[in-house]
């Protein structure tokens, strides 16, 4: 018990890094993906192409090399970031990426019958999109989209590579000096109790979307 | 915890003919995958020869450096042999050989710095590898609180705390001074410079498990043979350029 | 007036519509006949622009408003929006196109859903509506846009006679209020007692009356 | 040039790590994922609550300290694994966890209508799983499940703690002992060209399923 | 017999159905007519096991099978499956329910089919047929099971009146081989011309004829 009451002060820094850079990334990385998600869609062919080059190099290549590439590689043409900075670019490029595709499957599953309604009642296709299309999109990829804020919040652990310290770090640089396991598994509950906030608000969500089939 | 169920397994490991040894086979230059996927580096080359004296074939087993106690106290493996620096906390944990070699926690600086010595840290950005000695070494010295905000910027591994330095974005690097020395003589030497002070000496030992009080007993026999037949001089002079072994 | 040339449209290699012609002036109601699957519904989705025809020419004359979508359309399966109410589902349009205040819209659509016997339904959403229930508010949605044109696909095949009625009363209304209606229908009955032009789409589009 | 080339047969080695965890994971974890769905979404209230227990406790915390946890902690229990083995039970119960809700969100989008018209048919809940609602769904699923699956990618590498040497691992020791780089972008091309793959093989899919609306 | 007794519906507090009692025959036409909005799609939900009653009870006597789903059901919205065939909505539940082989359900299901007009549409997919088109389907798909009570809602709402005669030809001919058969409908001409017992449902369901 001592033990884990000496290690809270580290890993409680190391948590606000983990909480802002979950926060900051969801919060941008979200309305990016639905952005990203209409020009993939669009008719434009050099768009679509855009996009999808977009999409392939952002997931084929790991979030990590990501952070190294936008923090070592962009100083060598002038563009010199701060560490938080680059860190949230890195992110919300990621992540936005992610949510194209889970926006973009939400989007195909609406029939047809939707866009021809909105088309000939007059509604522009922003309107159709936002009005009509996007809201029975968001129902459907609640889940999906759960799985990725998840996955956000354990990936936030890579900033060790930009030098930030969060809570996994944290966790490490304890467990090596206690020479223990403990540290690490303090850590895990602390991922636990975030992720079930996280979930626990999801659910919310999908309840809230429950009032009609 | 502190388990009472130490047992000596000499027995053992003289029946099966080989000795596991645990490695972060990322540690150039001390334990490695050489481009064809062999083990190679300073420490491998000294383990395959005091376990051969031993008449025991080493296996190299690679391993995530956090969980190194781990894999020992399971017994995945036999020995932590990968410039394993010794300190009081792992004494608790495991036994150490007679230390084999000294290092110093080196200070680099880009070769037209303005910093000097330790006292012109103050205010700068500091970086060095997370978890690594040189961070205990630093935190030993109380020495974090002169630094910009108050604290050391850690780098997953050197290389990275190294382009940082280069990128300007750092002022100093605190490092093992082996690693230093092969990262600077890599890189190319013109453009660092090592200061004179340093954040203190300390020393690597091989990690024995608690219990097993024969394998440590050969083993710091052989080291100490090793030491004075010389061969432990001519690995290290193929490695560093020097006899650095004590 | 809504002048349609030698349209002609195919799926794959299934010639549906063949050098079709015909026109409808506002204040027309054009009822068209014709059996299951020869082409009606396709025939309106190419005037409303749903469908793209493979050749001829489709024109509207005399525009008395510019607007994006001057050929309204009720769907033979509604197509109502599910997370939308069945008062939403009339507002929304009116909202967005129209720029009515949110006040301004749910008074006309609540006015539009009583007059087709839906009061106290505003609320229900699409899978809380029977079928002639939704039709209705498929119908109402349509009639809130007041297009220049409208066409009605079947627009009566779930309701009753005395709806049915009602229905046939409101095109009348539409179209003497300078609206160009054209409807599809199975219903003999309907088609004699309210069309002012009667076709029979078969192999071609033949003018009956 | 000859530096790439000299560092090949170390990455190629530990492609192969990188390959055997991809495949053997996909195969496994997405069939358990659509059977951990079947019971998520079933009547029992038991059922339900130890589902939504296994998926918050496999998402709460990171693949890496389960991976620990399988390794280093069964074996306390009596249970000692091959850390292959191990790699492969962590991996499947992990990724399964994300699949299930993927096929949750998909099985909830699809209508009641066509439960209803199987179950007058009297098709059993089995037949109307797998012939009526799976079809529809994957269709519905393709983008959310390629996201996982190209995070499955680049999540290979996480057998490092196990002390496997996948394709990371190498390319870090080559970027050790080179002092460059280079060895890290090479190791993100081979990522690249393994999520193009995967990628395309995901658009064949999606082709494939667009025969109807 | 299939026996309804005192059975009540609400949905929320809106009671749908309150207290109805009937019975259908095997061999009867029960044709049940009622405004729109009544509630004769509940009624026939619940016959089909597909809401559960507030009250009251549903019997069968005289089970000729044991079956799981004895009441078969044509909905209003039809319910295709959409990525079967028009074929394989119909042969599909052949193979897995009466477990006949590929060639004997594909047999029997173009048969059908056929004698709904349909030839030469067999591969066509929901979004590839018309209203009326998808309705035949759905009828197709329900009689190929055979069950011992079948329930038909508004059965040729998109039909035209040749091919609601042939439904009225197929309906009579089920419930001569021993089928009973309950439609709903709004078209007046079909329920007087078929029903062997004619109901109304209002506040009550009263029988007419
Ligand atoms: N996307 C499509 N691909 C292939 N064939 C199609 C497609 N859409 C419609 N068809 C065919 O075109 C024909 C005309 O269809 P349409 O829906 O216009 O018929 P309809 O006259 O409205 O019939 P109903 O009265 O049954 O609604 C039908 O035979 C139908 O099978
Ligand atoms: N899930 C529901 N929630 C609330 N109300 C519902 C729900 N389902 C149906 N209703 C209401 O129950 C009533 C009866 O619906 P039902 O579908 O049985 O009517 P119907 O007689 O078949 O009408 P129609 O001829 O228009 O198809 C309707 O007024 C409808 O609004
Ligand atoms: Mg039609
Ligand atoms: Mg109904």
């Amino acid at each position: 018990m001592v033990e884990i009451m000496e290690m809270m002060p580290l890993m409680l820094e190391g948590m606000k890094t983990t909480l802002w850079v979950f926060f900051l990334t969801a919060l941008f990385s979200i309305p990016l993906g639905m952005v990203a998600c209409t020009l993939r869609l669009s008719r434009n062919r050099a768009l679509q192409t855009l996009m999808q080059a977009y999409i392939l190099v952002v997931r084929g290549t790991p979030l990590l090399l990501q952070l190294i590439f936008i923090y070592f590689g962009l100083p060598l043409v002038g563009v010199r970031l701060d560490r938080e900075v680059a860190v949230v670019i890195a992110f919300v490029v990621n992540y936005a990426a992610y949510y194209t595709e889970i926006f973009r499957g939400g989007v195909l599953s609406i029939s047809l019958g939707q866009y021809e309604a909105a088309k000939v009642l007059g509604l522009s296709k922003f309107q159709t999109f936002f009005g009509i299309v996007l809201p029975q999109v968001v129902k459907r990829v609640l889940p999906p989209v759960g799985n990725e804020l998840i996955t956000l919040v354990k990936d936030t652990s890579l900033v060790y590579v930009l030098g930030l310290g969060d809570v996994l770090r944290a966790a490490k640089t304890l467990s090596n000096k206690q020479a223990s396991l403990v540290p690490l598994f303090v850590a895990g509950l602390l991922y636990l109790l975030l992720i079930a906030a996280v979930t626990f608000f999801l659910k919310k969500t999908e309840n809230r979307y429950d009032y009609y089939r | 915890g502190k388990k009472e169920t130490a047992s000596d397994t000499w027995a053992d490991l003289e029946a099966r003919g080989t000795v596991i040894v645990g490695l972060d086979d990322t540690f150039v230059p001390m334990g490695f995958k050489d481009e064809n996927g062999q083990m190679t580096g300073f420490d491998v080359e000294l383990a395959v020869e005091a376990l051969g004296r031993m008449g025991l074939e080493p296996v190299f087993q690679p391993i995530d450096w956090n969980l190194k106690e781990t894999e020992l106290s399971s017994k995945n493996i036999d020995l932590i042999w990968n410039g394993y620096t010794i300190t009081e906390e792992r004494r608790e944990k495991v036994n150490f050989t007679t230390p084999y070699l000294d290092n110093q926690q080196s200070i680099v600086v880009l070769a037209g710095s303005d910093i000097m010595d330790k006292a012109a840290l103050e205010g700068r950005a500091v970086a060095t590898q997370n978890s690594s000695s040189a961070l205990a070494a630093i935190e030993a010295e109380g020495a974090m609180e002169a630094f910009k905000d108050g604290n050391v910027v850690l780098f997953d591994t050197y290389n990275d705390a190294f382009m940082d330095l280069e990128a300007g974005r750092v002022d100093a690097v605190v490092a093992d001074e082996i690693l230093a020395r092969y990262y600077i003589a890599t890189r190319g030497e013109a453009q660092y410079r090592v200061l004179e002070e340093d954040f203190g000496d300390e020393e690597y030992g091989v990690g024995v498990r608690k219990g097993d009080e024969t394998l440590l007993e050969k083993l710091n026999e052989a080291l100490d043979a090793m030491k004075a037949d010389g061969s432990a001089a001519a690995i290290s002079e193929k490695w560093f350029g020097e006899n650095i072994v004590k | 007036m809504l002048r349609v040339e030698n349209i002609s449209k195919s799926f794959g290699d299934k010639k549906v519509l063949d050098n079709i012609t015909f026109e409808v002036e506002k204040g027309d109601i054009a009822v068209v006949l014709g059996p299951s699957g020869v082409g009606k519904t396709t025939l309106i989705r190419c005037l409303s622009s749903l469908e793209t025809i493979d050749s001829g020419r489709i024109e509207i004359t005399e525009r008395s408003r510019e607007e994006e979508h001057p050929v309204g359309l009720v769907f033979q399966n509604f197509n109502l929006f599910p997370h939308l109410s069945a008062m939403e589902n009339v507002a929304y349009p009116l909202q967005k196109v129209k720029r009515l205040s949110k006040e301004e819209s749910e008074a006309k659509a609540k006015e539009l859903l009583d007059s087709l016997g839906l009061e106290g339904l505003e609320g229900n959403y699409e899978f809380q509506l029977s079928g002639g229930q939704r039709q209705r508010v498929a119908i109402a949605r349509a009639l809130a846009m007041d297009p220049e044109y409208l066409c009605f696909d079947e627009p009566t095949s779930a309701l009753d006679s005395e709806l049915r009625d009602s229905v046939g009363e409101t095109l009348k209304e539409i179209a003497k209020r300078g609206t160009g209606v054209i409807v599809i229908t199975h219903d003999q009955v309907f088609a004699r007692s309210h069309a002012t032009k009667l076709y029979e789409l078969g192999t071609e589009l033949k003018r009956v009356r």
